[in-house]
């Protein structure tokens, strides 16, 4: 089925124009909540990138925690810091220019090299299909210890972001 | 193959489709049939919904006015049944109020917004034996994410209202969704490790046994994964006791004080819809799914999800409030360390399921409940004092 | 199944990554920059994915350092914004240019 | 069988006073029964071990604790009849003391504390009484001089307990001191602490004098000897004893009477083969003993204080006890202790229990307390009897034991002095008994009562105990004691001599009677007597002005040499060191004006020219991080072309 599979990959070269316009407004808008709502857009827009490239695990994962967790994280530290952020206020600072010049010259060399070097792309791991299951296994199997290693770190960051974001309160009698 | 009747009756929907999809593909090309298959699957589920929530709004009204010793709506049709289609109607014609200070784009934009995962949700339910639109080998994890994106329209409804009092219902229920996802991603662990794998339908069919009546509820960790699950779905479709989000004698309505005509109805859709799905997702992780004796499976997993309805418009019925600080310490502090105990009961149970393995579970789970309970008795403080600000 | 030639995918993520660059490099706001830093971090992921699909290491590879990735961003934001907060409340500004205590 | 669990014997007070210094707080009341029931489990232990040795068996074992050079020190436990004999008394009496304590120190603000305390000596005197060497037994000794010092101290809000227990402590070390020295000196001159060894090495000088250095055996006997006068209160350093009594009751009943000051004279029943092999050293030992014996009885007739007059007593008879050591009674002295200890502990409880019944210590006070307290006072006076010497009670075989020593060895003046003695002990134990249990109350304020069971049971049984004790050592058992500790070391025995009985008989009857008759009967007689012997009454009175001759003596000298070198320090010494000090100063403002001016001008002159040149560097550290981040940036970007370029 010819015809679908070529709409499947305009499709799929569509959602990635999607994608780069949102991650512009990430980066462009003045106002911070739109921001933030454009980063989610494009996460899930890279979520759909991610079954394109059959990691459905993931891009649930992506979704569950990107635009479940951190962007509601994001939105509500928006909401408590918001009325700083004001329309008046400038949103760049005065080195765009600079940094314009010097990310465009970062892409083309960036994007010649891509296109020049010869990917050992495999044909026989194109085919191959991945399951859940797998994953599971890899993780418990070959890289528990980094596993362990995430988890001991997420503890600590949440133990870290309460005694950070906790206020100092007045101690009062129990 | 010779079937008997009752398969036919079974499979009444899908050997439609497919008589549908044969009949297409007689005079028109191949991806032609692949795009219908789609469609119509799509159209079903597209059509579905919100006639379901319609009718979730009658059996509401209806219950609920049992249970408070009144009628219901009984005006519009026979018993009332033409009342949502009146409701609809008065929807569509009511004026659309924007607010001027609103932020215009993402005031419109929410309520659209929020039906789109509430509807997602229906692609992996399985509605009975071969009628899961899409059969996704990650389907659980699918609505786990899909239903988790659910808070972000919410937020964009309260933040665009420019309200103080949508804020505080945004607020409120960012904090308490993300906790009840916890304690509910928890409960689900137990289902996918007896089941070994995400797929809704593979659970399903993990339930079978004798009379198909092998139901996950009827193991100890069982009706321990079911309970939280269920109480947490009703914490995520924001219905009471759980009403924080839009308590209304606190908050007017919460995030959708600002909204009216359709775009309330967006709402109001979207919330009986996720009712439905989490209630049908409850009976296929712990109640067979559309597994039973008998009956035709469809009308098993429609009597087991409306059931489980039921219930939810019963505590509506019946429970009072919660208070903000027993909301999240009931999730954090309670629900959360169960599951974790659930979860190593399952894996206990992996190894030997007996009598034996029923005792010690019991054994298991009153010590840690009796722990919990023991652990969670707030107490209210003698005086509360409440300064007057000048 | 969809077939794309890898460089599509890989200049897509670079161009990405540079709009992330981008934003951390000129927005004013803390939480901008941690936006953008989130948007950086999914390019990155993106290749480790796609790497890991058309090369010939086993496809969980490139996944599993992806979730880490992900849990990495969750804790960053968690810790970035956490400090956000206690920034806001001591010096009451979220400007990344207006807090220059270490400034000569 | 065997024995090892001995062990466990000083370990399980030792916990419980662990767990009562740790966990007081939290026990309460509950601590005396922790205390009671370790020393009881202890008991419970050693009584079967100690049957064996009765018996005939020989336990002991030992491993090397440390390397001196190259002789190895080992430390082990020792069952031998003495040792089992000290064990048996000791964890009984113990126990039955602690349970009487935790009847008379309730309500104590630090009941845990004093528990824990006496589960600590309880601890240091059984490992005492196993242990193997002298080291060991020094740490021991030493355990329990501290405790006796935390004991006597223990009320310690009250001056005079403070200061007692101070004297105490600097009064044993006097003796201590002398120990430590003592079997130091035997270490150089055997080469071993180990008893047993020693005992084997004596048994073998006693053929041949030359392979061993008598001199220095000589000194270390004396040295050890000292040990045993400053433990054991005897003359000239035993002021400490009667002070002592202003610790608890049941801590002078215990430390102070039946078991720390006793174990003086088990150093000497100990280190006994040493004694017997050096010349000269037994006759310094009968005659301290002696001394002690007559000079203390002699003050406890004119002595008030209910606990006083014990506690001369106490003097009196562990100076009884040395003099039979002395006269080469092993058997004797040792029996005596272990009767002395029951009655004497009893003794105390008693007057424990009249302190707790009537809160009064002078026994001018008292009187007619038999009808209020029959218990205390029966169990009294079954003890003084007991002590008096009158037949069948324990203390009567074992007295005669000592005076059959005396008398057997011709040592006639010993034989006198010691029935003189005897005579005075029957006088003074009645003119109490007299004064407090019977006649008419003198005072009306005092309200005795009789005191809980928790008290009474154990007097009863310590009243029980003080009763057969002596049968062992009596001919109805054809002085099977004597004979038995007999088998450790050979010492001289006497046949039993009916004239010495008699005597023994008769001096405690005329003593009995004369304080009826002095303090019943006639009661003008007392003050008669004072009045008409002045002289000694006044020294009885005044114990022999011995604190007073110390306080002048020893104490004045001591303060005034203090105070010479204070005086001479103070103009000497500091002056020196303030000459010193104003020339430094004088030095040193020189010095600071060099610093000030030369050094700090070019230091400051580098800063200044530092900071000048950093005013044009310092401006690339903007403080804004986004800033660093766009120089980190384009220098990738940069060092990429370059990479490219090169490539």
């Amino acid at each position: 089925m010819p015809i679908l599979e070529i709409a499947a990959k305009f499709g799929t070269y569509a959602v990635m124009a999607v994608i780069l316009i949102f991650a512009l407004g990430v980066v462009t808008f003045r106002n911070l909540f739109h921001c933030a709502l454009c980063l989610a857009a494009a996460l899930i827009g890279t979520a759909v990138i991610y079954v394109v490239l059959q990691a459905e695990y993931l891009a649930a994962i992506q979704i569950l925690l990107y635009v479940g967790a951190v962007v509601t994280l994001i939105i509500f530290a928006i909401m408590l810091t918001e009325h700083l952020a004001g329309k008046t206020a400038r949103q760049n600072n005065s080195q765009s220019l600079l940094a314009i010049v010097g990310l465009l010259g970062f892409v083309t060399l960036l994007a010649t090299l891509i296109l020049k070097t010869p990917w050992p792309v495999t044909p026989t791991a194109l085919q191959a299909k991945n399951s859940v299951m797998g994953l599971g296994k890899a993780l418990m199997g070959t890289y528990v210890f980094p596993f362990e290693v995430i988890s001991i770190i997420l503890i600590a960051a949440l133990i870290g972001t309460v005694v950070i974001a906790k206020k100092d309160a007045p101690e009062e009698p129990l | 193959m010779i079937r008997s009747w009752e398969f036919y009756v079974d499979m009444i929907f899908v050997t439609a489709k497919a008589w549908i999809l044969s009949l297409l593909g007689r005079f028109l090309p191949d991806w032609i049939v692949v795009l219908a298959s789609i469609t119509i699957s799509g159209v079903v589920i597209l059509c579905l919904g919100p006639v379901i929530m319609m009718y979730l709004t009658l059996l509401e009204r209806k219950v609920i006015g049992r249970i408070q010793n009144r009628y219901g709506p009984n005006r519009v049709g026979k018993w009332g049944l033409l009342q949502p289609i009146a409701d609809g109607i008065k929807m569509f014609t009511k004026e659309d109020i924007v607010p001027a200070n609103a932020d215009k784009i993402v005031h419109l934009l929410a309520p659209i917004v929020i039906v789109v995962p509430a509807l997602m949700i229906f692609l992996v339910v399985p509605f009975g034996e071969r009628m899961t639109a899409v059969n996704l080998n990650i389907g659980l994890l699918f609505f786990i994410a899909v239903s988790s994106v659910t808070i972000l329209p919410i937020f964009m409804g309260s933040w665009a209202s420019r309200n103080k009092y949508s804020l505080l219902g945004g607020m409120r229920t960012a904090a308490q969704m993300i906790s009840y996802e916890i304690p509910m991603t928890l409960a689900v662990v137990p289902a996918i490790m007896m089941s070994q794998s995400l797929s809704t339908n593979t659970i399903v069919l993990a339930q079978t046994g004798d009379f198909d009546l092998h139901w996950f509820i009827f193991t100890p960790w069982g009706i321990v994964g079911f309970i939280i699950f269920f109480l947490c779905a009703t914490a995520e479709c924001n219905r009471p006791p759980f009403d924080l989000p839009e308590a209304e004698s606190e908050l007017v309505a919460g995030f959708h004080t600002e909204y009216s005509g359709m775009k309330f109805a967006l709402f109001y859709m979207a919330e009986y819809m996720n009712a439905f799905t989490l209630c049908g997702i409850a009976a296929t992780l712990f109640l067979g799914g559309w597994q039973g004796p008998f009956l035709p499976s469809w009308l098993w997993f429609f009597g087991k999800t409306f059931l489980l309805i039921c219930v939810m418009i019963w505590f509506r019925g019946t429970f009072p409030r919660f208070r903000v600080d027993h909301l999240m310490g009931f999730a954090w502090k309670f629900l959360l360390p169960l599951t974790l105990i659930n979860i190593l009961l399952t894996a206990l149970w992996q190894f030997t399921s007996n009598l034996t393995a029923w005792l010690w579970s019991i054994l298991i789970l009153g010590i840690s409940l009796w722990i919990l309970v023991k652990l969670n008795r707030t107490f209210v403080p003698e005086k509360r004092h409440y300064p007057l600000e000048s | 199944m969809i077939v794309l030639p890898l460089s599509h995918i890989l200049i897509f993520s670079l161009v990405l990554f540079a709009i992330g660059v981008y934003g951390a490099l000129v927005r004013r706001n803390i939480i901008g920059i941690l936006i953008s830093i989130e948007l950086m971090l999914n390019a990155a992921n993106i290749n480790l994915i796609a790497f890991s699909k058309y090369t010939s290491l086993s496809p969980e590879t490139g996944q599993i350092f992806a979730l880490f990735v992900i849990a990495i961003a969750a804790t960053a934001a968690a810790v970035g914004l956490a400090i956000v907060l206690a920034l806001y409340r001591v010096r009451k500004t979220v400007q990344a240019d207006e807090v220059n205590l270490l400034k000569w | 069988m065997t024995s090892d669990q001995i062990i466990l014997v000083p370990l399980l007070p030792f916990l419980a006073f662990a767990a009562n210094i740790l966990a007081g707080r939290w026990l309460k009341n509950r601590a005396a029964w922790l205390s009671v029931a370790t020393s009881s489990v202890a008991c419970v232990i050693a009584l079967p071990i100690c049957w064996a040795v009765f018996q005939g068996a020989h336990f002991a074992h030992q491993g090397t604790w440390l390397m001196l050079g190259t002789v190895p020190l080992k430390f082990g436990y020792l069952m031998d009849p003495l040792s089992a004999t000290l064990l048996f008394m000791v964890t009984i009496v113990g126990t039955l003391i602690q349970i009487y304590a935790a009847g008379y120190m309730h309500g104590d603000p630090r009941y845990s504390r004093f528990f824990a305390y006496v589960s600590l000596f309880m601890s240091a005197m059984l490992t005492l009484v196993v242990s193997d060497n002298y080291l060991l037994f020094f740490m021991a000794w030493e355990i329990m001089g501290l405790c006796s010092y935390l004991l006597i101290g223990f009320y310690f809000e009250k001056d005079s307990a403070a200061n007692a227990s101070l004297k105490a402590f600097l009064t044993t070390r006097i003796g201590d001191v002398g120990f430590l020295l003592g079997f130091l000196t035997l270490f150089a001159a055997l080469g071993t602490l180990n008893f047993s060894e020693m005992n084997t090495l004596m048994a073998g000088a006693h053929g041949s004098h030359a392979t061993l250095n008598t001199g220095l055996l000589t000194l270390a006997a004396l040295l050890i000897f000292c040990g045993t006068i400053g433990k054991s209160a005897q003359f000239p350093l035993h002021v400490w004893l009667p002070d002592a009594m202003e610790g608890p009751t049941p801590v002078s009943a215990l430390i102070h009477a039946a078991t720390m000051v006793a174990a003086g004279v088990f150093l000497v029943a100990r280190s006994f083969t040493l004694f017997m092999a050096v010349p000269n050293i037994l006759p310094i030992v009968t005659a301290i003993g002696t001394i002690t014996a007559f000079m203390a009885a002699f003050i406890a007739l004119t002595q008030n204080d209910i606990k006083r007059i014990l506690a001369y007593s106490t003097i009196s008879q562990l100076g009884y006890m040395v003099t039979a050591m002395g006269l080469s009674g092993l058997g004797a002295g040792t029996f005596h202790l272990i009767t002395h200890a029951f009655f004497k502990a009893l003794l105390f409880l008693g007057a424990g229990s009249v302190i707790h019944g009537t809160h009064v210590q002078d026994i001018r006070e008292m009187g007619g307390l038999f009808k209020k307290m029959p218990h205390t006072a029966v169990t009294f006076i079954i003890a003084s009897l007991a002590l008096s010497g009158v037949p069948p009670l324990s203390g009567f075989w074992s007295k005669d034991e000592i005076l059959l020593s005396a008398f057997g060895a011709g040592n006639f003046l010993v034989f006198g002095i010691l029935l003189l003695t005897a005579l005075m002990t029957a006088f003074y134990m009645f003119r109490l008994i007299f004064l407090t249990f019977f006649g008419a109350a003198r005072n009306a304020k005092v309200h005795a009562h009789e005191s809980p069971a928790l008290m009474t049971g154990p007097l009863w049984c310590l009243a029980v105990g003080s009763i057969v004790i002596g049968i062992p050592g009596s001919p109805f058992m054809h002085h099977w004691f004597q004979k038995f500790i007999a088998h450790m070391v050979h010492y001289p025995e006497y046949e039993p001599s009916g004239l010495v009985m008699a005597c023994s008989i008769a001096v405690a009857i005329l003593g009995i009677t004369l304080a009826g008759v002095m303090y019943l009967k006639q009661k003008h007689w007392a003050a008669a007597v004072a009045k008409n012997f002045p002289l000694f009454y006044r020294l009885s009175f005044n114990k022999f002005y011995f604190d007073e001759f110390y306080a002048a003596y020893v104490v004045k000298p001591f303060n005034a040499l203090g105070h010479v070198l204070f005086g001479f320090d103070e103009t000497v010494i500091d002056g020196a060191v303030n000459g010193t000090g104003r020339n430094t100063l004088f030095l040193s403002e020189i010095k600071n004006w060099i610093d000030q001016y030369i050094v700090d001008g070019a230091v400051n002159f580098m800063g200044t020219a530092v900071y000048f040149l950093n005013s044009f560097v310092k401006r690339i550290q903007t403080g804004f991080v986004q800033n660093y981040l766009l120089i980190v940036f384009l220098v990738l970007v940069a060092f990429l072309i370059l990479e490219l370029k090169l490539a």
